[in-house]
């Protein structure tokens, strides 16, 4: 019905067949286009007027007709063209009735003029790219420097630490020798070499028999484990002192002290 | 001459000698040069927005020409010169129409969403486009949008305005024109901002936030 | 617009148009430009030779200058200028754990020797360490010790005690304090330990805690 109406039109006649001439001959590389709004845009290029004064009506007929030609030609059409093709024929139909008061939203009217500012605005981009692409451009037209010195970045770094930092560096050090025998291991326990090392400074002066307990060193005979260990390092330093045949040893019992002295070499008694 | 450790001592070094600093400076380097880095690496108290007023009247009608983009400075062969450094000329990568538009889109509707660049376009906008455009340094993202999805926008860097001899966004050829026009308004499809023919309340609003975004 | 194809058909260029040419081709070009190269780009009948004497002559004085490098030209900044090459940048870094155990310890005992240093902190200290904080001037040779071999002692300095706010250093907290304040260990002193504690589980304990007491 809104087709028979269309037909009548006279202007909208004329520009239908020379758009269906014109949708025949854009119909080759659908391709080239960007979409329907391209498409759109090119095709209102064929009414050769400013876009402002544009016929959206005709421009609708224009598209409706290149989609049923590319329908014929059984032509891919990507959605987006399909979708644009149904929303056309919805402006048109709106623009051809009267409107309907009981319908709410736009009217034809403000769809169609919205179409053609989105035409309009694309046109423009288009236009102003072009200017765009047109101007001096550096590395074509105008030229950087071409032999460029590197700024050499100084790095100049200062140091800084905070009275924490201090404090807590200090506390670091100091609890650092209190833990110290931990570190060093064991503090309470007396190795056999240290024990002869001891031994042998002291043999000398051991003329008479002495018990063996007295050769501990200081404050290694108080406590139970310090005393332990140094009691069977020293021990068993007499031993060794013994078969280097540095000293005798003698136990008048068992568990009796244990008695050592120096023995006289040569000029002794044996 | 003065040292750089010692200049605090001293008064800035005259006008003359500030020049020949900027001279210097800006001829060492490619990229443009702002006045904060100048002022930096100049010795304390020289004032180079001065010192460039006179370099840039010195250079005039030259060969070579001191050039402002945005707050900074750069020198650069005068363009009617450009035929003879045909051997200086770079190739610069052809880019497609999507990219030109894309661009251009850019440059005029800043800080745009993808979307709205969608809507400009009328089709979708390839990543390709848009990361070819970013790694040639011409676009860089912007702010969100305060709007649901918070999307990213797109800006023009400095290194677009450079490279199309820009001082600085709103010099681009026929930006006037088309915010006189109404071009670069953003302009919803009909019925979407009509707040009666909406049932959702906050989505309206965000609607009106974002369109009262509209770039300067 | 003189083009090159017509170059030919017209007179040379007036000498001003010719000092342009010369001054943006130096400029663009990223080596050194002969006579010879200069006059092949130039347009037919240019005398590039002559137009460098007065291009010379322009920047004589100035911050750039025209340099003749074997039989080629080029700018260059001037050498006085080079100075302005250097972009410094600041770095603050915090003092590393050997320094600032040393200034404790030279805080906290002054005067001290290098060897007492070693001694308290258990390590021998390097001379960059010492040579760093007199650098920093938080630290200075004091008096010489009237001890065999005379050593050096070293005192912290002003600046030391301005840096940390404090009055003398005989203000820094005292060892009970640092411990008051959680800074130290808890532990006793050796010999006062509790045997009983001293198995190995005991042990065991004394390990973690000090790894988890270790300052940083």
């Amino acid at each position: 019905m809104s087709d028979t109406d269309f037909e009548n039109d006279d202007e909208s006649t004329v520009l239908s067949v020379s758009d269906r001439v014109a949708a025949e001959a854009l119909i080759v590389d659908v391709g080239a286009y960007e979409g329907p709004l391209d498409l759109l845009l090119t095709l209102s290029r064929t009414q050769k007027v400013d876009l402002r004064q544009i016929s959206i009506l005709a421009l609708a007929e224009q598209y409706l007709a290149f989609v049923e030609k590319a329908k014929e030609l059984r032509l891919e059409l990507a959605a987006d063209y399909l979708v644009m093709a149904a929303w056309l024929a919805f402006l048109k139909s709106r623009l051809l009735l009267p409107p309907d008061p009981t319908e709410d939203g736009p009217s034809g009217e403000e769809l169609a003029a919205h179409l053609a500012f989105q035409l309009e605005r694309l046109a423009a981009m288009r236009d102003v790219a072009a200017k765009l692409m047109g101007r001096d451009q550096l590395g074509r037209d105008f030229f950087a420097r071409g032999i460029t010195e590197d700024v050499q970045r100084v790095r100049k770094v200062t140091y800084t630490a905070t009275l924490l930092d201090l404090m807590q560096g200090y506390a670091r050090i100091r609890t650092k020798d209190d833990f110290r025998p931990f570190v060093m291991d064991r503090e309470a326990v007396m190795t056999m070499e240290q024990a002869l090392d001891r031994m042998r400074g002291l043999i000398g002066f051991a003329g008479e028999w002495t018990d063996i307990s007295s050769y501990l060193p200081d404050g290694w005979n108080m406590d139970g484990v310090r005393s332990r260990s140094s009691t069977a390092a020293t021990f068993a330093a007499t031993l060794e002192l013994v078969k280097e045949g540095k000293i005798d040893m003698r136990q008048g019992d068992t568990y009796a002290p244990i008695q050592i002295r120096k023995r006289a070499d040569r000029d002794g008694d044996t | 001459m003065a040292t750089p450790e010692n200049d605090s001592l001293f008064e800035a070094p005259p006008m003359a000698e500030q020049e020949r600093m900027v001279e210097a400076i800006l001829f060492a380097t490619a990229d443009p040069v702002s006045i904060k880095e100048l002022t930096g690496r100049m010795p304390h108290g020289s004032d180079p927005a001065e010192a460039l007023v006179y370099v840039r009247k010195k250079y005039e009608g030259r060969g070579v020409q001191l050039v402002k983009i945005e707050d900074a400075y750069a020198f650069r062969t005068a363009p009617d010169l450009g035929f003879l450094m045909q051997k200086e000329t770079v190739e610069v990568r052809k880019l497609s129409r999507a990219a030109i538009e894309t661009l251009a889109i850019v440059a005029y509707h800043q800080p745009v969403t993808r979307a709205e660049i969608e809507e400009i376009r009328g089709v979708s906008v390839s990543r390709g486009t848009i990361d070819q455009l970013i790694e040639m340094e011409w676009i860089r993202f912007g702010r969100r949008r305060m709007t649901p999805g918070r999307p990213t926008t797109f800006v023009v860097t400095q290194g677009f305005l450079d490279h199309f001899a820009l001082e600085n966004a709103r010099d681009l050829p026929g930006l006037k024109e088309l915010r006189a026009a109404g071009l670069l308004d953003n302009r919803p499809p009909p019925g979407t901002l009509d707040p009666d023919a909406e049932d959702d309340d906050a989505e309206d609003d965000d609607q009106v936030e974002m369109f009262e975004d509209t770039p300067e």
